[in-house]
């Protein structure tokens, strides 16, 4: 069996000419590239279009709630912190319904990749206005336009101290992968946030749009400065750089919890005697 | 011999300490302890009471008179001291609270100034004050200072020696100048017993089942939970997550269980409240999850450090769409160890969600037991860790099999991923949308687990004659007052009473005898901590079957032993009409 | 004359466009028209159909037998082929889906070609297909190109004009082509009808309502309530916010209805168990709402745009505590309006939520109707606006009043502050922890009020013959359905239905009709779209009453009319038995 | 009647010494000195120490579930915008449980005023670790201290362009008036983070360590500088700075809903007829 083979899915209900194609083919390259096995890896998805994404793939699935990617992608990697835990989540998913979330697990820094499907719409229920929604634009539960002004993911990560934030794009899939990778080399919590244009409802930010902005940020940009990291976040508009915005060095939750030690939690052992034992404790 | 002790004040005076210890002195010393706690929403100030009964019997609720009070303040008396008996006594600091009450049934002892001179800090008032009902009682001071022993010796030897010497003097000013003091409690034979309170209980539960990972976010009254596991987390191995909000500890406990591991979360009803998707989730997904419900009076806020019994029907419907789930209610904190134990063997044999419900008073009520059947604390692996399981075909998280169960395998212990979805799936795991795969899955969540887990509950217990004339009915936390009851009722009106701790799904079958009996006797009386009598509307629905009276409490507060029998006796005088 | 026609294809293709084109053009033309829509979870792609049902009298359910297939794919005519039937017709593309049916039954209509040629561009297609259905059954064009008119009007002349080149083209073509077409319907006397499905039924009847406030999160099937209001909200003074989730939503809404301005928030099952803390905040700060739970197969995400009753008891019971609440389920979307519009008036009236329950088969289904009856829509203002009340003790929020409803102030008209409290409160709003106030409180929310809730709901809708022997039970969106099995079945067989749509609290005082009725009929049958009977059980538990049978629907699609007939009929055969 | 007394309420059940004491004092400073009267006044607030405060001032009081303060209060300035609307809420409470709405109400820009009372603790549920806690601080719940990197109320705040966000300090009760002031005169969604002692189970961050520490931001700070008010976010530890960090122009929330006129929702006409002749658009 090609390795590449080994992760091959059902096969995907998405429209075609959709940016999560691509990232799906990034994902499988991933795999193969980093020499990961089905069995190693846990995605974690919610609901949306990006949330189907494991199912076109093969590895350990926990395709769970709308926006609760993470809080289950925490209990797996807490359970066992052999697997690799990668979260997929889109920008409705994550953003909106899961804010909470993505805030805690930056602040606990498990060592889990997340892969945002930012396409700047709720895609799945039909083309409302998401988070990362550009300003003015209107839909149908909001005719006269988004009123919120856009979130802005990396900026907001920057002022977590996440342990890693980048930005990757549908339309450039090399780049793409070896973002991932890193993200998931990284020790402790990566947020990649994916550009991916919806073909079908965001007639805004389509390829042509991304395709004119974003650029690769180069030598130049030191991700380890934060305040560097933080005035790169807050660019948009003209120039949309892709890349490691930031990065730092630090323990992850999971070598903080005095529990877990060389074996996972699910591999270590119990002792039932010594748990009975303890009512002795109430005599 | 049996007296009851309640220590009154506001909060942050320390009557938790004071009761706690008088309570572990008791027990240590063979003696039967019952103990309830009132206390307000705030840190400091307001008015709270620790009320503890001791008796030579096992008892197990608490009663309206109050031989020893123990008054902090003089609101404590003003509150109080109408509960105190005849023969009871007040005691009291009158330096400390500025009033003298210098008539009979006072005593005034000097804790604070006892307390500097003998402790030399008057810090030590507390241990001044529950060495002076130790003496009053003329219990052996040993167990006393071998508790203080335990409880100090992080803080050094100095502290340890000062409470000592503090409880003494305290110990010796009450023997010495209680002259009405006509209590006595004989040297007990029995060896010491334990003390558990409802939210140490289900800890310990969890504990020896197994529970590996609990996450939850801060909900009074079900903290307790939470801070006994994560004092045992190092030594046994259990990870203790404090969640930013409970949806995020319901779905990381999900997320744990899927994993591998047994995981447990927790609340009260305002925090379930919003676990009640993720509960939907574990149905769906058939993961494994125990969750422990401790209510408190609603709705929203409501009271929250009060009881209530007003979750149930919540509870046993929560979750939209339909799945299967188990629902226990522990009488007692010897009951919720068991039926813990029982939640965590079957939410996993049966890859569903199980409740345990408690509630404040069940929480921070201690009982006092001999010993537990460690034979009958369960302890079973279901999960699937074969690492034979390979290929793409030979694993399918959710294949049907006669019973409804699939195999459970954690995922990396075997080459074939495994795979499950909040969607409609197939077998495999993967999300469909055609009607047959519906069908089949409806059934198999549905009709094939639910005959067996049926079958695994148990009938509810009985207390009482035989064909008793008047029958009780309750469940949960009124266990201990009902049975108490039945022993106080006179004779003659042939009381007993039925509680079901093992609430969904009712093993039907098994219920023979309950029926026979209900439908024999002359009156029935639901009880319950509710306005709205929800397990009596349970029991119609399951079984069709109709109370000819209720009893119900919705004031925040537990039922008392003594007015349960009061209103007993009125509804029998009222000619048992409603 | 009755004809079914089905439009099938895949996402995307826009069934639904000509599917409701063709509905509006039958409604406008006088004729009844019922329609559902079967689509899956997925934007491009996959199996979608659309479905009419037109007819000369009232019609309310969906048959299997298809008159005429508009076969938009290959996938199309493989899977409906057997459905139509034998005079009936499958019209489509040979060109297009690349296969010929030379065959009887099968018409080939070169939509695109046409398109191309007479519209200049194949996007027109669709109104092609229109035309020629249109065509086929003889119906004059005037109405089509009408609304062609009215939907494009926006973009032009020119979109207009070829638009109706293309329509006429596939009218011509298929009157010309259609040899086998034995279709006609006469010429319609009556005005045009009113067509709308169950979602713009409730935003229409919120509107109405003087609903202004409206804050939800996306969630299929119920999106389309937040749409149509939207689409209204700048004419009529409404403010629709879409909330970063469904708990922020539901507490909005409160927030607005605090501030005084009638408020709503709706979802489906998944979203409406994320406001079930809300729900009882709502309970506890007498803050009027309504919901809106538009259900779909569950547990969790299920099956996201299929249609189930499985959220009934869920509803009945969501929320922790005990407080009052109602609950509709219109069964057609003339009773949504009047519904929805009830559920506004009680909600404040009472001062308590109200859940207006519909599912996806009710949502996106339409119906014809003649009319409405505008003087059966309420619209009392309860609030307390007189600026006379001024100073700190003439207003309290939560007075209690012999009817338990206290007074509803607008914070900002009157001089004392409006306060409110989601922990139990005094009559002025503010925290309190004593037993007294409890009780007192628990009775006014539900004790003072229950009783005069109760009386304001109607006892269920009967059709069928004065005592009946089989008797059909049923609630919400199964009223359709109900109704046409009625008709259809042998008369000697004297089947009747019973239709709940205001559920709770049920009006007891006013079953006497259902429950005689029930009580005679020989055969009761409880038509369910779930799996468990939830409707029969809460039957069960309300009213103590046995159904010797029930039909539970739970693949996540609806009762189809020939179905229904079939199953009960079936259940004759088995002798009544179950 | 002296118009401060006007705004007496309940008597607070707060323990002796408690930060939220001068915190309370301030606020009546606040309402007397804007001149606000008690029914021009909404208080939202959620259950924690902070959730009790509306009861022991006087004013238009909805105290809601734990965390939901800014959904409530968001609603109630859209239903009414002449009122003027504060949440006062917990680091708990508005961090925590209530993260979610934090960006989301930053995001929309209602004007309403947040008042954060840190204490870096849970009070009310005496003394487990919050959100902005030390890290490594044990707690029953956390024995071995709590784990998280404690989150920057104010670092967020700045990455969402949060349109006013300050700190202030309960110990400085004069300069926290003036705070409160100008974040309720700010036209748009006001934070302020005050730090508040809890006497009772904070045992670390007291009045003193507090003292030391903080300094108030001179002229030389520019509160419109975004990447200077990032930077100055940041600073926490031996120097807590105090005042204005961010501030910025733009449109509310309700500016930009054409639905809000002159006239509040709540006040603004609503034609029966026109909204029940809406049916014939059905035809
Ligand atoms: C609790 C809950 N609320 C709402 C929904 C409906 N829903 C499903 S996906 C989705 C948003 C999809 O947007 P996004 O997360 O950006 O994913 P995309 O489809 O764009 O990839 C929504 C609102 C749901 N499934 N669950
Ligand atoms: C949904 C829910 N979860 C948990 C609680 C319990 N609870 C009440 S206050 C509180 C935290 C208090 O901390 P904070 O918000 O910082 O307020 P403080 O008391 O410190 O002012 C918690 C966890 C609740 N009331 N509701
Ligand atoms: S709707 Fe948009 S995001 Fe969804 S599959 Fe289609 S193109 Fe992709
Ligand atoms: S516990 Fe802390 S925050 Fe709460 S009242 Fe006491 S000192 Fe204040
Ligand atoms: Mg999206
Ligand atoms: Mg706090």
């Amino acid at each position: 069996m090609n390795p590449r083979d080994e992760f091959t899915g059902q096969s995907p209900a998405w429209c075609p000419g959709c940016g999560n194609f691509p990232i799906l083919e990034a994902l499988k390259d991933v795999f193969t590239g980093l020499d990961l096995h089905p069995s190693d890896l846990v995605l974690v998805s919610g609901i949306g279009q990006s949330g189907k994404l494991p199912h076109y793939t093969r590895a350990n699935t926990f395709n769970g709630l709308h926006g609760r990617t993470l809080p289950v992608a925490t209990g797996i990697k807490l359970a066992n912190n052999r697997l690799t835990v990668i979260a997929v989540a889109g920008d409705g998913d994550c953003y909106g319904e899961g804010g909470n979330h993505l805030i805690h697990a930056i602040r606990r820094n498990p060592d889990i990749t997340l892969l945002v499907h930012n396409n700047q719409i709720y895609g799945l229920t039909k083309g409302q206005a998401s988070p990362t929604t550009d300003a003015g634009t209107p839909s149908k539960t909001q005719p006269f336009g988004s009123i919120s002004s856009p979130l802005n993911p990396l900026a907001l990560a920057v002022s977590l101290d996440c342990s890693f934030v980048a930005r990757g794009y549908a339309g450039e899939r090399e780049f793409l992968v070896e973002l991932i990778k890193e993200a998931i080399l990284h020790p402790g919590f990566a947020l990649v946030d994916i550009l991916q244009p919806c073909v079908t409802f965001n007639k805004i930010n389509t390829y042509q749009w991304y395709g004119e902005r974003v650029y690769r940020l180069g030598e130049e940009h030191d991700p380890e400065d934060r305040l560097e990291a933080f005035r790169r976040s807050l660019e948009w508009g003209e120039k949309i750089p892709l890349g490691i915005i930031y990065r730092r060095k630090g323990t992850t939750l999971e070598e903080q919890i005095p529990v877990i030690t060389e074996t996972p939690l699910v591999e270590s052992p119990f002792s039932r005697e010594r748990a009975v034992a303890e009512i002795e404790a109430f005599r | 011999m049996e007296y009851t002790i309640r220590i009154a004040g506001e909060a942050g005076q320390g009557i938790q300490t004071i009761g706690s210890a008088i309570g572990r002195v008791f027990s240590r010393s063979g003696f039967h302890v019952f103990t309830h706690q009132d206390y307000m929403s705030r840190v400091r100030g307001g008015h709270n009471f620790y009320q503890i009964r001791v008796s030579d019997k096992p008892v197990s609720s608490s009663r309206r008179g109050v031989d020893i009070l123990i008054a902090l303040n003089e609101e404590a008396i003003e509150r109080h001291h109408g509960s105190v008996t005849s023969s009871g006594l007040v005691i009291y600091d009158k330096n400390f609270i500025k009033k003298d009450y210098d008539q009979p049934g006072y005593l005034h002892i000097p804790f604070e100034e006892i307390a500097s001179e003998e402790g030399g800090n008057r810090i030590f008032s507390n241990t001044v004050a529950t060495g002076a009902v130790l003496g009053m009682l003329q219990i052996d001071l040993e167990i006393y200072t071998g508790i203080l022993r335990e409880v100090f010796s992080k803080k050094g030897n100095k502290v340890v020696d000062d409470n000592i010497k503090a409880a003494r003097a305290g110990y010796e000013y009450a023997r010495e100048n209680c002259n009405e003091c006509s209590f006595s409690m004989e040297a007990n034979k029995n060896r010491p017993l334990l003390i558990l309170n409802g939210n140490q209980a289900i800890g310990y539960g969890a504990l020896v089942s197994g529970c590996r990972f609990y996450s939850a976010y801060p909900m009074t009254p079900s903290t307790g939970i939470m801070v006994y596991l994560a004092s045992k987390a190092l030594k046994h191995g259990i990870i203790v997550e404090q969640a930013e909000d409970e949806i995020s500890a319901i779905n990381m406990a999900l997320g744990a269980s899927f994993a591998g591991v047994r995981a447990m979360t927790g609340s009260s009803g305002g925090g379930f409240a919003l676990m009640v998707e993720g509960l939907s989730l574990a149905g769906m997904t058939e993961t494994p999850i125990v969750i422990a419900e401790v209510q408190r009076p609603g709705p929203a806020t409501g009271l929250p450090t009060r009881t209530e019994q007003g979750d149930l029907l919540f509870l046993l419907h929560a979750g939209h769409g339909e799945f299967p789930r188990i629902l226990f209610a522990p009488g007692s904190p010897e009951q919720a160890v068991y039926l813990t134990n029982r939640a965590f063997d079957l939410a996993e044999k049966y890859q569903i969600p199980a409740f345990v419900l408690s509630d404040q008073y069940l929480a921070d009520s201690e009982w006092t037991f001999e010993s537990l059947d460690r034979d009958a604390l369960i302890c079973n692996d279901y999960r699937l860790k074969s690492p034979g399981l390979s290929g793409p075909d030979n694993y399918k998280r959710h294949s049907i099999t006669p019973t409804g169960v699939s195999p459970l395998a954690v995922p990396g212990s075997i080459t074939t991923p495994v795979i499950t979805d909040s969607d409609e799936h197939d077998e495999e795991g993967h999300m469909i949308e055609d009607a047959e795969t519906r069908i089949a899955m409806v059934e198999k969540r549905l009709w094939r687990k639910l005959p067996a887990i049926r079958e695994e509950l148990s009938p509810p217990l009985y207390e009482g004659p035989d064909e008793p004339d008047l029958l009780l009915v309750g469940w949960g936390s009124t266990y201990g007052v009902m049975k108490d009851t039945i022993l106080e009722l006179p004779e003659e009106m042939r009381g007993g009473f039925f509680h079901f701790s093992e609430i969904c799904p009712l093993p039907v079958s098994k219920l023979g005898e309950f029926l026979e009996t209900f439908r024999k006797a002359r009156l029935t009386i639901a009880v319950e901590n509710n306005a709205t009598g929800q397990f009596e509307r349970y029991l119609r629905a399951e079984l069709g079957i109709e109370f000819t009276h209720h009893i119900r409490k919705y004031d925040g507060r537990p039922f008392i032993l003594d007015d349960l029998v009061h209103a007993i006796e009125e509804l029998i005088k009222e000619g048992g009409r409603e």
